[in-house]
């Protein structure tokens, strides 16, 4: 599988934000790519950088006070960042479908899943309404939303949760892309619709051959969906590796907390080992590593110098000065 | 290994990231630092203050008396003598604007605070005690809101007799939906919070909810409501004068002047065109510092 | 069967009428699209009329597009208040002066057709006194409740063309108040017709046919070809409603009216000084006072503080504010009336003398006075609130605080706020007659809340001589009787006697012959419109 | 739907019943007697009395509100005191003229405001948005009639470009049919009467329309800046549609619910700027009417048109409410 | 031994709006429609379920912050269901709320130490001894003194949690209804919030009932657990026999759902079709059976009663649970 030609290749990508306050590098300097049939995780605390990354993909970074600084996005060989608007526009919700967190406030309230669903098809493809209508349950048949034909010519409020989430995704499916990026798409659902959702996804993917990025915070999902993780923190890779590889052999500090710090259902209960201090804060990023403040190994040096994302093993970086020397692992 | 950070006394609540304005922790004087970040709200303060200052200094400001007639010298045009020129008795209109500044934040307060007061009872009262109460109360605002405002404001000013005092209760009066049903939505959204519950879950009683926490969370909107409503009340008197309802001669307010200069449109306009401008610059200053403040109290614009 | 006939034949008239008015308006029409032959008479002015009823109503709006449709017994002369013939071509008085005999036109028709003749004029008089609306009947002729004929004991048609009145006592006014043109006379048959409508479909003999009116917008009156008297020169009279003075002026710069009344004073000398519009005054026949509250305890009930008042006016200061168009009063009375007492001499302006006089009532520390004004300008006051305030400027110097407070119109002359001490009004002549003036301005009869003696002023001697004026028929021996009143008046000083105004009115150049009379209203049949 | 609306026009019976008592009530705390303001100075104490008499105005104020909600409920708005002519009819005159110069304005600041407001939040911070929205600032902070007067003074009285008062020249004739002269022209084929009627309309218009204008400006800048900020418009961004019709279609239908609430509250405003505009520009509308009403005393006027333009206003805010329905499909009525 | 807090057939049904004009029946909400459960002394009761089935305003309810329906709430054996006024004031001192929200549960207006102190000083704490007991509970609950001066909005989402702790620790109370206190914070910080609410137990020996529906998070902190559906209580047992061995098919439904973060670890789902009903217009019988995968028709019928499923006493509602007869009474 390493010799596909990666899908999407993103290269040193930094996305920051000028704001009155500073500079925020909510994303600074991130590598990764997607190959065809892959499922990439993205996990990382509330304001790493997960979701600016995707909008970045896209072109949908807010400008002002928004920029994408430096960095390269090559989807299927091409820089995205040497696009004209208007050929973004062909490859957002064609090439590229995108689900977000919220299915309670990603859809237009005021106009029918029919209508959001068919100006998605005909922007893209040269379709009748009539085409795009059949085009359209179709997809919501795909999804599974029971009696489809009816539910078209409803409003988003009328349906739950989970359909709605459903719905999004048929939409981001809706002209056959291929690659799909979901930010947080369970989050906001409840635990069975979350597996149901899940399973649709890994159906989808079993489907349609596509590449998927997968942004969540929870670890759980990421274990049962993806190929390979990338954890961030404050805007930057912590580690990246394959997913099974991370939960067994995880070796930076911070994924290693994370792991330890949710509790589990196993029969023996243990004390959660919390990870300290609070999530950092973008604006004044301190010198070194920016897990350093809340780091249980912190040294000397990792208050002054900014480690870089060193692969440790076959596939597996880490970006953390224990390791700079050795490919040792540190004890859990 | 050194581990410098864990030398801070709080290390199980983390480093405390508050480097921004580490002394302020009132919420208002953040807030006002906040306004003085807008330029638009700092224009507002300035013409306020130049307001206040001239109103307090009017006597030392003004160059003329602002009662002295001189009827040979009616409607003359604006000149080194009068800055502004003179109207129908000769008075000069510079130093009746000046003074007419002390007019109109009288008016401006006084009427706001009318509205306030009763505003804010009716509001809180229907919000916090809901049921029949907010239903009796919201009705009565319901049918004092279907009266066009002006007409109701008229009839008012008719029936206790035209005067600056009556024009002010007038415009008082129907300024108090506005108040009633702001402070009512806020009330009736501050009140579905958790810390709400938690007040009540600690034992606090109705009073004490309501005083303590539910109107200081609805402050505000009502600040952000009286600055506003401060210009909105100097146009409605400003109109009531136009109409011959308000301030009766000689004093110098502003709406009464401009409805006095009428006659002499065609030839002595500035008669009419300054104490326009007074009203404009008035009324403006208040909706810019309006605007800035409901920017700056709004918590969601905070990051 | 009579009243079929009458129907019927009104029917007719009117019939023919309308196929008139459709002539009419067609020629309109196309002189229209000509172009703007100017054969239309546009006036604006300030207020719409009420209801064009003349006897049903007193406003001047009213009134003045009456006098066009409507015409009278007798009617004043084209400048001043004598009166010459016009529905009635001979009058004479029997000895006793009480009994008037008229001989009236035989050739006049109604707008509707019908004749015009005795029993019409005693249809008329009939009409009002049945009720309490007629206004002007009751005011002129002293009608009440007990009595609603008031001194007109009978009305009666000796002849076709010949009506004779029988007076209850000698009135000396009497012929120049059938002159007013609320007493026009209008058509039975129409009375009949339109009952309760009648005010707005008003059908008499006058220059000009009523044809329609959009309230508070304007009214269109054409011509009457068959007009008894000199026939109109223009087709068609417009009355517009403007209320605002400045904007009607600006529309007779527009040249979108063709004659406008309430000039504002300020506005003369635009008038003036644009070569395509004439400023006309109207003669003066009224008076504009202050008049002092005598009955309310206090300074105002000592005839010193009066006086003092008068004196601490400078008057000639005051009417510069007029701009022109007023004259300084010295009597109740304006001065173009008979009876005008031109021996009393004006207090004068002494502030000192006032002062020192205000001291010898014990006011000399000074004192605070109400005064009572009004916001609308009116003739005889074209400035109400600024010469208020001029006169509380005034008075502050001889050390007198005055308060003023402005009233609507309405509330101004309610009668139901007594706390005044000091309250502007004014008086317009009806019908020349200097008991017009007196008797309702100053007379003890009148001294209540809701008449016209607003001063309150209560003097026997005064109210002896107005009376003994009324049933003098010698005009020579009531001159005599007013001077005397004059005099007291003038000592009594009950009012802040200010100024008879000439109200000024503006025209486009082009039209001639506008002759404003001093009553208030002018009938337009002679007026021109130059090409 | 049909329900709601049912119900809340049974809802609005309390609340004009409130305005015909607070209005009644009003009317006859005024001092005055409309008996003299009728008869005019010249009246005698008895004619006075009769006519008082006659009027029912001697009568206990509780037979008299009587007298007039009944008549009010058989259709019959009284005749005027003073005119005697029927109130129906001179408010069939009347209300088309107030009505023509608000809806004139509320277009006006319609269309401009909306379309400020949008361009001013697409473009945050731009020139425009700084312009439109300090010239909005400027228009809330206007004294109309001071407006009204600097525009005569202009236009009319310097430029001469646009007619002072009035709703049409009096040389030009217009068949009236609806009494709204714009539609009257059109109807009667008359383009020189609509020409007229039009720049008759402009001047007060603008100064009607000024506040509302500005305030809906800023409304739409703020609630489309909010709605831009949504997740559904990055959604539609997502799915590669086109900007305009992210903005138009997607924001501004959300964006239009707050405005709309506006718009119905701005039009109770209107009708009453009414009086002080038709004041200026000699208005043959209501608004003036009513306000001589009160001057007059004239009792009948005041009530039945106060009532009107109540039903009037409350009806707009049914409207807007049913409005509502259509821009948000998640409005249930209940 | 009585239990802290014990509560039957608790019922809450809150009206709707009514859609009719002129209608008899008023439609209702049943947000909580016949709960019992106790909870003993020192232990934590967790409660489970989806979103909207009812497991915040049943918190509320055993409170009485709410007025309930129908059922009877006993708080240390004392009937405490119609109590009002300066009575119910009274009970407060003995049970307290942590809420969900660390951003809306706090006064934006109020310095820490007044919030904190404002329960003591509701209760006529002397002054001397407030001043103590809030610089103690600053220090149990991990904020320093410094922080007493500064307004919420100073303090990130776990300290704020920390706040609405120790104001609800303020007056000492027994029992602590927790309302999801750890669902908005970030997965690091919730370890934080966990272990310093298992310390503080033990410390003050409280009574917790531990709303959540993060299943692992109450699995780690609840001594017993009870799980909701639709208002209603489908099982409660002790935690380790409900989550080894569901006896309710929504149990082992919702149990299986739980994303494992061990991507060995590969199990048999049980998915569940369809959503949650609306709580205005649930199903007949057994309020589950529209999504069970084991509904018969009897589900549809009839209601299932409560069955003892151990000898532990879990207990379950379902018709096709196994009844275990207790032993030894
Ligand atoms: N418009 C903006 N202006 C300034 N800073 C921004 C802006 N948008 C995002 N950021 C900052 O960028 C950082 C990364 O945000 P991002 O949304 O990618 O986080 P995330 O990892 O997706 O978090 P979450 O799990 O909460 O969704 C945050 O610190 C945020 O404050
Ligand atoms: N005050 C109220 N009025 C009407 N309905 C209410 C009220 N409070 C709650 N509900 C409804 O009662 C049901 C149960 O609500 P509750 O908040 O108890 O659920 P929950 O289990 O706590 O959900 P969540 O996990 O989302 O917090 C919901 O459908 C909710 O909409
Ligand atoms: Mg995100
Ligand atoms: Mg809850």
């Amino acid at each position: 599988m390493d010799t596909d030609t990666p899908l999407l290749d993103v290269v040193n990508l930094h996305t920051h934000f000028f704001t009155k306050a500073g500079t925020v590098k909510a994303v600074d300097g991130i590598d990764f790519s997607v190959k065809p049939g892959e499922t990439l995780g993205i996990v990382g605390e509330s304001g790493s950088g997960k979701s600016i990354t995707a909008m970045s993909i896209l072109g949908l970074i807010p400008s002002p006070p928004g920029k994408i600084v430096d960095g390269g996005i090559y989807f299927k060989g091409e820089n995205l960042l040497d696009k004209k608007e208007k050929q973004l526009r062909q490859i957002r919700g064609k090439e590229i479908g995108m689900v977000f967190q919220d299915p309670m406030t990603s859809l237009n309230p005021v106009f029918t899943v029919e209508k959001q669903m068919v100006e998605t098809i005909r922007a893209h493809e040269n379709f009748s309404k009539k085409q795009a209508r059949d085009r359209s349950l179709e997809l919501l048949n795909l999804v599974g939303i029971p009696d489809p034909k009816k539910r078209l010519t409803s409003y988003p409020h009328e349906f739950s949760g989970g359909m709605r989430q459903r719905i999004m995704i048929a939409i981001a499916l809706a002209c056959n892309p291929s690659l799909l990026i979901a930010d947080e798409p369970t989050t906001a659902l409840d635990v069975t619709i979350q597996a149901q959702i899940l399973d649709l996804f890994r159906r989808m993917q079993r489907e349609l051959d596509m590449g998927i990025i997968m942004i969540t915070h929870d670890l759980g999902v990421v274990s049962e969906v993806c190929d390979r993780v990338m954890v961030m923190y404050a805007g930057k890779p912590a580690e990246f590796s394959e997913t099974k590889n991370l939960f067994d052999h995880g070796k930076h500090p911070y994924t290693l907390g994370l792991m330890n710090s949710i509790p589990k259902i196993t029969p023996e209960k243990h004390k959660l080992e919390a990870i300290d201090g609070v999530p950092p804060d973008l604006h004044g990023l301190p010198k070194g590593c920016s897990f350093a403040p809340r780091c249980k190994h912190v040294m000397e040096s990792c208050l002054n110098i900014d480690p870089e994302l060193k692969e440790v093993d076959n596939n597996h970086h880490v970006r953390c000065l224990l390791y700079e020397d050795s490919k040792e692992a540190v004890s859990t | 290994m050194s581990l410098q950070p864990d030398s801070t006394p709080d290390t199980d609540t983390g480093t405390f990231n508050n480097q921004e304005h580490p002394k302020t922790n009132n919420l208002f004087k953040e807030s006002f630092l906040r306004i003085l970040k807008s330029k638009t709200s700092v224009i507002g303060l300035c013409i306020i203050i130049i307001l206040l200052l001239t109103a307090l200094l009017a006597p030392l400001i003004a160059t003329h008396s602002p009662t002295d007639q001189s009827i040979v010298n009616r409607y003359q045009p604006p000149s080194v003598d009068h800055w502004l020129g003179t109207d129908e008795l000769g008075r000069d209109i510079f130093s009746r604007i000046v003074f007419g500044t002390r007019i109109s934040i009288q008016i401006g307060v006084i009427a706001v605070g009318i509205s306030m007061i009763v505003g804010v009872t009716l509001g809180s009262i229907a919000g916090y005690f809901g049921r029949w109460i907010d239903m009796i109360i919201m009705r009565v605002i319901d049918i004092m809101l279907a009266f066009p405002s002006v007409l109701l404001a008229i009839a008012l000013v008719t029936i206790l007799g035209p005067s600056l005092r009556n024009a002010m209760i007038a415009v008082g009066i129907v300024g108090v939906p506005q108040f009633a049903r702001l402070v009512r939505s806020s009330v009736l959204s501050v009140k579905e919070t958790e810390y709400i519950e938690a007040s009540k879950a600690i034992g606090a009683r109705n009073l004490r909810t309501l005083f303590g926490h539910i109107l200081p969370n609805c402050l505000a909107p009502i600040i952000v409501q009286m600055t506003l409503g401060i210009g909105t009340a100097i146009l409605d008197a400003a109109g009531l004068s136009f109409l011959g309802l308000g301030a009766q001669p000689p004093t110098p307010e502003w709406g009464a002047m401009l409805s006095d200069g009428r006659a002499a449109l065609q030839n002595a306009p500035w008669v009419v065109a300054f104490p326009g401008v007074a009203i404009f610059l008035f009324v403006l200053g208040f909706n810019l510092f309006g605007d800035g403040l409901r920017d700056a109290l709004d918590p969601k614009l905070k990051d | 069967g009579c009243t079929d006939d009458a129907g019927s034949g009104s029917d007719g008239a009117s019939d023919d009428a309308n196929a008139e008015d459709q002539g009419q308006a067609d020629e309109d029409e196309q002189a229209d699209e000509g172009s703007d032959d100017g054969n239309t008479l546009i006036f604006g002015r300030g207020n719409d009329s009420l209801q064009l009823d003349p006897a049903a109503v007193t406003d001047g709006e009213s009134i003045y597009v009456t006098n066009q449709i409507y015409d009278t017994l007798v009617q004043y002369e084209e400048e001043g208040t004598n009166v010459k013939p016009s529905l009635a071509t001979d009058w004479e008085v029997s000895d006793n002066k009480l009994t008037w005999t008229f001989q009236l036109r035989d050739d006049v028709k109604f707008h509707d057709g019908t004749d015009f003749n005795a029993e019409a004029v005693v249809y008329n008089f009939e009409r009002w006194t049945t009720s309490a609306e007629f206004t002007y009947y009751g005011a002129m002729f002293r009608a009440t409740d007990d009595n609603p004929k008031g001194i007109i004991e009978n009305v009666e048609a000796t002849d076709e063309y010949e009506v004779q009145f029988t007076l209850s006592e000698p009135n000396a006014p009497f012929l120049n108040t059938l002159a007013m043109a609320a007493f026009g006379i209008a058509s039975p048959e129409s009375i009949e017709k339109h009952g309760e409508d009648f005010f707005k479909n008003p059908v008499g003999t006058g220059p000009f046919i009523f044809e329609e009116w959009v309230p508070d917008d304007s009214i269109t009156l054409t011509k009457n070809e068959d007009y008894f008297g000199e026939a109109a020169k223009v087709d068609e009279v417009i009355f517009r409603t403007i209320p605002d003075n400045g904007a009607r002026f600006m529309e007779l710069q527009a040249g979108s009216i063709d004659i406008m009344n309430g000039l504002n004073p300020q506005d003369i000398q635009n008038v003036e000084s644009d070569e395509n519009l004439q400023a006309i005054y109207r003669p003066s026949m009224n008076v504009g006072y202050m008049a002092f509250n005598t009955d309310k305890e206090g300074p105002m009930s000592e005839k010193l503080v009066r006086q003092a008042i008068n004196l601490a006016i400078d008057k000639d200061e005051l009417l510069k504010l007029y701009e022109g168009i007023g004259k300084p009063a010295t009597n109740p009375i304006p001065p173009s009336m008979w009876g005008h007492n031109d021996d009393i001499e004006d207090y004068g302006y002494d502030p000192e003398e006032a002062k020192s006089l205000l001291s010898q009532a014990g006011y000399g520390d000074g004192m605070d006075l109400v005064l009572h004004t009004f916001s609308n300008p009116r003739d005889y006051m074209p400035q109400p609130k600024v010469t208020a305030q001029a006169i509380q400027e005034m008075l502050k110097d001889v050390n007198i605080n005055v308060e003023i407070i402005e009233n609507d119109w309405d509330t101004h002359t309610s009668g139901e706020d007594m706390s005044y001490d000091m309250k502007f009004l004014g008086w317009i002549g009806d019908n020349g007659d200097p008991d017009n003036f007196l008797y309702y301005l100053l007379d003890k009869d009148n001294a209540t809340p809701d008449a016209g003696n607003t001063a309150m002023y209560k003097s026997n001697e005064v109210h002896d001589l107005l009376i003994e004026a009324q049933s003098e028929p010698d005009q020579d021996k009531r001159t005599e009787l007013y001077m005397e009143a004059q005099e007291i008046i003038h000592e009594d000083a009950p009012w802040l006697p200010i100024a008879h105004t000439t109200p000024p009115l503006a025209a486009n150049k082009n039209v001639k012959n506008y002759v404003p009379h001093p009553t208030g209203s002018e009938p337009f049949n002679l007026i021109e419109i130059e090409k | 739907m049909l329900k709601y609306i049912i119900r809340r026009l049974v809802m609005l019976i309390p609340v004009l019943l409130g305005v015909s008592i607070l209005t009644f009530s009003l009317v006859h705390l005024i001092p005055g007697d409309p008996a003299k303001s009728m008869l005019g100075e010249k009246a005698t104490e008895t004619q006075l009395e009769l006519l008082r008499e006659e009027m029912g105005l001697n009568d206990p104020y509780i037979v008299q509100y009587g007298n007039f909600i009944g008549k009010i409920l058989q259709g019959d708005l009284g005749e005027s005191i003073q005119s005697k002519e029927d109130i129906a009819v001179e408010i069939a005159q009347k209300l088309p003229a107030t009505i023509e110069l608000t809806i004139f304005a509320m277009i006006l600041a319609m269309v401009i405001g909306i379309l400020a407001g949008v361009i001013a939040a697409v473009k945050q911070y731009s020139w425009f948005d700084n312009v439109s929205m300090t010239g909005a600032l400027f228009g809330v902070s206007l004294p109309i009639f001071w407006l009204g007067l600097m525009m005569i003074w202009v236009f009319a009285v310097e430029l001469k470009i646009l007619p002072p008062s009035g709703r049409l020249a009096s040389t030009v004739e217009l068949e009236t049919i609806t009494n709204f002269y714009l539609l009257d022209s059109i109807l009667s084929g008359n383009w020189g009467a609509f020409k007229d009627a039009f720049f008759h309309l402009l001047m007060p218009g603008l100064a009607l329309g000024t506040i509302p204008m500005a305030v809906i400006a800023r409304m739409t800048r703020s609630s489309m800046l909010e709605v831009m900020g949504q997740d559904y418009i990055r959604t539609a961004a997502a799915k590669g549609l086109k900007k305009q019709l992210i903005i138009f279609q997607h924001a501004l239908k959300n964006a239009f619910l707050p405005v709309l609430t506006i718009i119905g509250l701005q039009f109770g405003f209107l009708l009453g700027g009414a009086v002080l505009t038709e004041t200026i520009f000699s208005w043959p509308g209501i608004g003036r009417y009513v306000y001589q009403a009160v001057l007059a005393r004239d009792y009948q006027i005041v009530q039945s048109t106060i009532l009107i333009i109540a039903t009037i206003f409350v009806l707009v805010n049914l409207l807007t409410d049913i409005l509502y329905k259509y821009f948000d499909p998640r409005i249930k009525y209940e | 031994m009585t239990p802290l807090l014990e509560v039957n057939h608790l019922k809450k049904h809150f009206p709707l709006k009514n859609q009719e004009l002129f209608s008899r029946e008023k439609p209702v909400l049943k947000a909580v429609d016949g709960i019992s459960l106790s909870v003993n002394t020192g232990e934590t009761l967790g409660l489970v379920g989806e979103s909207g089935c009812g497991k915040s305003t049943a918190g509320r309810l055993m409170l009485k912050l709410l007025e309930p329906t129908e059922g009877e709430i006993y708080f240390k054996g004392q009937d405490i269901t119609s109590v009002q006024g300066e009575q119910l004031r009274k009970l407060r001192q003995d049970m307290q709320i942590i809420f969900q929200d660390p951003y809306a549960s706090l006064n934006p207006r109020k310095t820490i130490e007044k919030t904190i102190m404002e329960p003591m000083k509701i209760f006529n704490v002397p002054k001397s001894e407030r001043q103590k007991k809030l610089d103690h509970l600053l220090d149990v609950v991990g904020l320093s003194p410094q922080h007493k001066e500064r307004y919420p909005h100073e303090f990130s989402g776990g300290q704020r949690q920390r706040i609405g702790i120790a104001r609800a620790l303020a007056l000492d109370p027994e029992l602590v209804i927790c309302d999801e206190p750890v669902s908005a914070l970030d997965v690091s910080i919730q370890a934080q919030v966990i272990n310093l609410m298992e310390e503080l137990q033990d410390e003050f020996n409280l009574t917790y009932v531990f709303i959540a529906h993060d299943l692992s998070v109450v699995y780690h902190i609840s001594d017993r657990v009870a799980v909701m559906y639709l208002g209603e209580l489908v099982e409660i047992g002790d935690v380790h026999e409900v989550y080894n061995n569901p006896q309710h098919p929504y149990t082992q439904a919702l149990l299986s759902a739980v994303p494992e973060a061990n991507p060995d670890h590969e199990r048999e789902r049980i998915l569940l079709t369809g959503d949650l009903p609306s709580p205005a217009n649930p199903p007949t019988g057994c309020k589950f059976h529209t999504r069970c995968p084991i509904a018969q028709n009897i589900c549809h019928a009839e209601a299932p009663r409560y069955k003892r499923v151990s000898e532990n006493g879990q207990m379950a509602a379902c018709h096709f649970a196994k009844e275990v007869v207790a032993q030894g009474t």
